[in-house]
């Protein structure tokens, strides 16, 4: 069970819960387990989020995998000029 | 793309060398072709029509006197982009579609508001004065605070604040309100021996890229044609402006000129889906150039901002507290970089606790576009000045403070995640070792420190490598080259492949022939494109290998690569000579056809980047001009590939930083109207203005890379504003708290608070 | 548009005075040709000046020294009998725009395009210099100071031209100098000018003063009463208090993009200071 | 609108052309003579990207009309190079890196150019003051400056490092 962290803002729309355990292979599950998990966060989720996994940013790579004892951080998207 | 091995074990040959950039010839020589240099036969000039409102309705436009102008060939208007469900179904392309050519509103002084394509730029100028435009001027507001007051002009209906519990039910400015952090601040702050809090401003700040933006459309009758154009992103403007023209993707090649500078600020589009429209209408190539002020009044500045931080410590130097609100107006539309002005803010440190707050506000101004570490610069600035202030309140020496509370490999990022090796205490170190640091200051002198953080990012990247008849390599990447990335593209290429530098040749491709790049942007192309490269090289090797083993009959992994030979893999493969590159190359057609290699990826692990700047400044105080005296910048570069170029990267970003902290910025009459849309009164720095900038690579290598390489292009611009304010506030005994500190704000300040010798 | 390209000023100034639309003269064209491209202005007519030779030159007079119209500022810098008698002058023509702006910029047409931040003008007046005008009714000679009426506005009638530029000779122990503020140290347009002129005796008292501002009105101004301020006095510390004061009194500026009233009054004087203490270091040697 | 026709000497060789009397000299040799290395950052003066050489002088070309070039000799980028044989100045910019970009290279080494026919030693602040016009947004000026004093050396015959 991956501990995946939620950045800031997006733990209001968890009802304020910053933490949750998702079991999930990779991104793309992890992320529908946690909209599954928070609802209104689906939107968010939907829209674009960057996914830190122990320390590393993944805009994009939604099979990255993810080891069960991961750290896990949802961060907003971000763009680079 | 994980680490090869410890860069102590390996020997490059050609990566982290000197080398001229295979471009640098036709720079010198005139023969570059940059956005406006392109002609075609029967060339149309296109000119554009701007609101000289700040916001207003369009009642209606009137290009009946324009169209029957002799030479006039076709006129567009919002009109001219109609909805499809491609650009009604994602916000950020319905955004750009208002953008580029204002709807039933003008959102800011100098918003598109129609086109004309004539037979040279003479007719078209005097086109768009006949064309009538009945305006109903609207309140206007372009201040980031004004704008979020309830009884503000509202510029969009359908804005409702996202991020809050209770979304308010009425149209706001405000667009999002984003939050981060950790512990209990008001605890942290109990806990601190000091406290200090600030309120700081920050003014607007172009790109400033020499060359204004330019591109050529040429579409057929059959809807399909090409257009060139200097961006950073041929793939992002073909697929934008085949989306806003409603054209099939396919049907558009865009091939990217070279670009005269771009820092985040061509990214987007403006200019081109308007050539695209124009030229479609006519059924002529269409030119369209932009002038200075255009750029000035209708492309992305940056956010201005208003930011209030309070930090506390103990007396050891521990932070214990940081807490921040961050407001940012990012112009007509929403996306200021606010979240990532949140996120950077306190990346250098590990606070014990953590809160900040962000408002990403809209204003009428034009829409922001990324610069260089969107959003990270000011929030640096706020931050290092009380960083700073924290340091001397408590008699610590401001490295040794910033040393105390360093984020460090393996600490918990302040906006969350664990950081891998990073290079901040190594950068803070080389700045206390300099011999800058330990210069003696003269009067009205002072010296400050700063230190920056950017995340860096990868993205997706596609590159391909084909193996020349005489064995010199083409390298076609996708990445518009802003930085010198090419010369490094070849030195990572000819590492490989074991050859010389200038054996390989790389090209910016067009979007015909290479698969999709994102933009050059988030200092992502030294290390994306070019993990990219060595993969793509790593396969060519492969293949190499393999004909070789079938020239000599033996088993493919029997075959190794050194030097630029195929030779066999140990005595039990055989004995044969080494083959070289050049003579595997001459056999390709009767060994199995054209030798290459290419690699597809989302890259990422890009790995962030941290700077450490010291400057000395003087004051003149009885005017307030401020003198830059001498400037150091310290940076983990990761790997740097081309030494020259980075160091070039990191001039460059601080000197940008020095021009926003002492005198850019975007100024507004009481109409809304920018007053100083050109490099008159827009003043960037000039070359009388600098002392030399000295440098200093730091390598921690960035695990994410083959060679450790870390983007370097973005960090620069975040320490300077921070520390030449720091070096302000030292020499005249007074904070600057709002950007930039033109003379007239700092005599102003140093009349109200200056102590007669430097106090802090 | 016409453009033209006369020979003689005779026949420049037939063609401005015959012209029935807008005609505009263009001498380094810097100023007009950035008018011209943003669609400020609209000529019909346009009268370049460079082709008439006796406005290339720089002569010395028995009077002092006469400034042909058409002479870039770049070349009265390079003219060693100017910059060695007005170096005022010189320092303010050598701070129009870039190097590029200056092998094209003209001391006369900084003057015509009467902006009242103009960098040379503050200079010329504090110099005394004297513009000699040609048109239709013949040659008249009249102080620069006179020629600018408001921003963009000049006393020229019409089918006039400025000939050329005398700045008068100078007794012994006399000097000037020009300086102005700008944010950043060159590329600007003056947020203050200060051109000052004075004279010394055997003994170091100031015996005749001229002081003159830019960018602080409507136009270039005289100020009388900084002048006395010096005069009479061996311009010590007092005297440059007394003459910073008198300008930041008489400096009546507006806040614009380049300035506040507030830095613009107080900037006045500070110039000032240092413009006379530069001007009083060159009349020491002159002496 | 009748045109103005002009016969100039651009590097070296007798050129005609025919412009309207509102074209500048830089819309003239980009548009009408497809030299393309004069580059138009701004339009009025403000950052030397379109500098040539006009009669010996550095002049920003959009600051000059097309007309007024009659009988004059101009110098650009174009001619800058004889033949393979890079001047000194390209060939200290391009091992010095002081170019990034690229667009406003070509105005800075004309600049360069002649401010080092008339001030063979210039010092590192006649450098930057002479330069000040030339406004470059990537390099930050550092490896500029230190280009044209290596090519100064090099022109003196000190230094043949290049």
């Amino acid at each position: 069970m991956a501990r995946v962290k939620l950045w800031g803002s997006l733990s209001r729309m968890a009802d304020g819960q910053k933490e949750f355990e998702i079991d999930a292979p990779n991104i793309d599950r992890m992320l529908t387990a946690l909209g599954e998990a928070a609802p209104k966060l689906k939107p968010i989720l939907a829209k674009g989020v960057t996914v830190s996994i122990d320390g590393t940013l993944y805009r994009l790579d939604k099979f990255q995998a993810i080891q069960p004892d991961s750290e896990v951080y949802i961060l907003p998207r971000m763009a680079g000029g | 793309m994980p680490l090869d091995r410890d860069p102590a074990d390996r020997d490059y040959k050609v990566v982290g060398h000197r080398h001229n950039r295979p471009d640098g010839i036709d720079k010198v020589t005139g023969r570059a072709k940059f956005g406006a240099d392109m002609a075609a036969p029967g060339l149309l000039h296109g000119k554009i029509l701007r609101s000289p409102h700040a916001h207003a309705r369009i009642k209606s436009i009137d290009v009946s006197k324009a169209l029957a102008l002799e030479g006039v060939k076709a006129i567009v208007t919002a009109a001219d982009f109609p909805d499809n469900p491609a650009v009604l179904e994602d916000g950020e392309l319905t955004n750009i579609r208002y953008n580029v050519m204002a709807r039933e509103k003008a959102l800011y002084d100098g918003h598109a508001v129609a086109a004309v394509a004539a037979s040279n730029p003479r007719i078209a100028a005097k086109a768009l004065k006949l064309i009538e435009v009945d305006y109903e001027v609207l309140p206007h507001v372009v201040d980031v605070e004004l704008a979020m007051k309830d009884d503000a002009p509202i510029l969009h209906d359908h804005i409702r604040t996202e991020g809050v519990e209770d979304a308010p039910d009425r149209p706001t400015n405000i667009a999002e309100r984003i939050e981060l952090g950790y512990g209990d601040v008001e605890a942290g702050f109990a806990e601190a021996d000091v406290v200090i809090e600030r309120q700081f401003r920050t003014g607007a700040a172009h790109q400033g890229y020499i060359e204004p933006h330019a591109c050529l459309a040429n579409i057929s009758g059959d809807g399909s044609g090409d257009l060139w154009c200097c961006t950073q992103g041929q793939f992002m403007v073909r697929d934008v402006c085949a989306q806003l023209n409603g054209m099939d993707v396919s049907k558009l090649r865009v091939t990217p000129s070279e670009i005269g500078g771009g820092f985040g600020g061509k990214t987007t589009v403006f200019i081109e889906p308007v050539a695209v429209a124009l030229s479609r209408k006519a059924g002529k190539p269409v030119k369209i150039v932009m002038n200075r002020g255009e750029v000035f009044r209708a492309t992305g500045p940056t956010a201005s901002s208003a930011i209030w931080v309070k930090m506390g410590c103990k007396k050891d130097g521990t932070i214990t507290a940081a807490q921040a609100e961050f407001k940012y107006q990012g112009g007509a539309f929403p996306g200021s970089p606010v979240s990532m002005g949140a996120m950077t803010a306190f990346a250098c440190y590990q606070p014990k606790t953590l809160k900040a707050i962000g408002w990403d506000v809209v204003t009428n101004r034009p829409k922001q576009a990324a610069y260089r570490a969107p959003g990270a610069p000011m929030a640096a600035f706020a931050v290092e000045s009380i960083v700073e202030e924290l340091a001397h309140t408590i008699g610590m020496d401001p490295v040794d403070f910033r040393l105390k509370n360093a984020a460090t490999s393996g600490s918990k990022s302040s906006y969350g995640p664990t950081y891998s090796d990073i290079g901040l205490v190594e950068t803070l170190e080389a700045v206390k070792a300099h011999p800058n640091y330990a210069i003696k200051l003269g009067p009205n002198q002072g010296r400050g420190v700063a230190s920056g953080f950017w995340f860096n990012f990868g993205g997706q990247t596609a590159v391909t490598l084909n193996l020349n008849i005489d064995g010199t390599v083409a390298l076609s990447v996708g990445t518009p080259d802003i930085g010198g990335s090419r010369a490094s593209m070849c030195a990572m290429a000819a590492e490989e492949l074991g050859i010389p530098y200038h054996h390989v040749q790389t090209i910016i491709a067009d979007t015909g022939s290479l698969g999709f790049n994102d933009v050059t942007d988030g200092s992502r192309v030294t290390f994306a494109s070019g993990l990219a490269t060595i993969e793509a090289a790593r396969n060519a090797v492969k293949v190499l290998c393999q004909r070789a083993a079938k020239i000599w009959g033996i088993p493919a992994d029997a075959v190794t690569w050194e030097n630029g030979c195929a030779v066999p893999a140990g005595p039990n493969a055989g004995e044969f000579p080494p083959m070289t590159i050049k003579e595997l190359a001459k056999q390709a057609g009767a060994t199995g056809g054209p030798i290459a290699g290419h690699f597809e990826v989302s890259a990422d692990g890009a790995g962030p980047s941290f700077a450490t700047h010291l400057v000395d400044a003087e004051v003149d105080r009885e005017t307030g001009r401020i003198t830059i005296l001498r400037y150091l910048i310290v940076q983990d570069a990761g790997k740097a590939v081309s030494p020259a170029y980075v160091e070039g990267q990191m001039q460059g970003g601080a000197v940008q930083g020095i021009g926003w902290a002492l005198n850019e910025e975007y100024i507004y009459n009481d109409k809304g109207v920018m007053e100083n849309p050109g490099f008159l009164d827009y003043r960037v720095p000039v070359a009388s203005d600098l002392p030399m900038i000295d440098t200093q690579i730091v390598e921690v290598p960035n695990p994410g890379h083959p060679y450790g390489v870390r983007g370097v292009g973005e960090t620069s611009i975040v320490p300077p504003l921070g520390a030449v304010a720091n070096a302000v506030a030292a020499a005249v005994g007074a904070r600057p708290e709002e950007l930039p500190m033109s003379p007239p704000r700092l005599l102003k300040l140093m009349k109200e608070q200056a102590q007669p010798l430097a106090a802090e | 548009m016409r453009y033209e390209s006369p020979t003689t000023i005779d026949a420049a100034v037939t063609l401005l005075a015959g012209e029935t639309g807008k005609a505009h003269v263009l001498a380094g064209g810097t100023d007009l040709l950035v008018r011209l491209r943003s669609g400020f202005v609209e000529p019909d007519l346009i009268v370049d000046l460079k082709r008439i030779d006796t406005l290339k030159t720089i002569t010395l007079e028995s009077d002092g020294l006469r400034v042909g119209a058409a002479v870039p500022s770049a070349e009265l810098n390079e003219h060693a009998d100017a910059v060695a008698g007005w170096p005022g002058v010189c320092e303010a023509a050598g701070l129009i725009g870039s190097t590029q702006v200056q092998g094209r910029a003209t001391i006369s047409g900084n003057l015509c395009n009467a902006s009242p931040a103009a960098d040379s003008v503050p200079a010329m007046v504090a110099a005394g210099a004297i513009a000699r005008i040609i048109g239709p009714n013949g040659t008249r000679d009249v102080p620069v100071e006179e020629i600018a009426t408001g921003p963009g506005k000049t006393s020229l009638q019409k089918g006039e031209i400025v000939e050329s530029i005398l700045l008068p000779k100078r007794p012994a122990g006399t000097a000037d100098a020009y300086l102005r503020f700008i944010p950043r140290t060159e590329m600007d347009i003056a947020v203050v000018g200060v051109g000052i002129c004075l004279t010394i005796d055997g003994s170091g008292i100031c015996t005749a003063a001229r002081v003159s501002l830019g960018a602080v009105a409507a136009k270039v101004i005289i100020v009388e009463s900084a002048a006395k301020a010096l005069i009479g006095t061996k311009v010590d510390d007092a005297a440059l208090n007394a003459l910073a004061a008198a300008c930041s009194t008489a400096a009546t500026p507006i806040d614009d993009k380049r300035g506040t009233v507030e830095f613009r009054t107080d900037i006045a004087g500070t110039l000032a200071k240092r413009a006379a203490a530069i001007a009083l270091k060159r009349a020491e040697k002159n002496l | 609108m009748s045109q103005v026709h002009v016969t100039t000497k651009i590097n070296g060789d007798t050129t005609e052309y025919l412009c309207d009397a509102e074209e500048t000299l830089l819309d003239v040799l980009r548009d009408r003579l497809q030299m393309t290395g004069s580059k138009e950052g701004c339009g009025t003066g403000d950052c030397g990207a379109c500098t040539v050489i006009m009669d010996g002088r550095p002049v920003c070309s959009c600051l000059v009309l097309g007309a007024e070039a009659e009988g004059r000799s101009v110098e650009t980028i174009e001619g800058m190079a004889k033949g393979e044989e890079l001047h000194p100045l390209q060939r200290h910019f391009l091992n010095g890196a002081a170019l990034q970009c690229g667009i406003c290279t070509p105005g800075i080494l004309v600049a360069a150019k002649a401010l080092l026919a008339q001030n063979a030693n210039p010092t590192e602040t006649e450098i930057r003051y002479w330069l000040a016009g030339n406004l470059c947004r990537c390099t930050g000026y550092d490896k500029i400056i230190r280009a044209v004093q290596s090519a100064a050396a090099e022109m003196r015959g000190e230094s043949h490092a290049a």
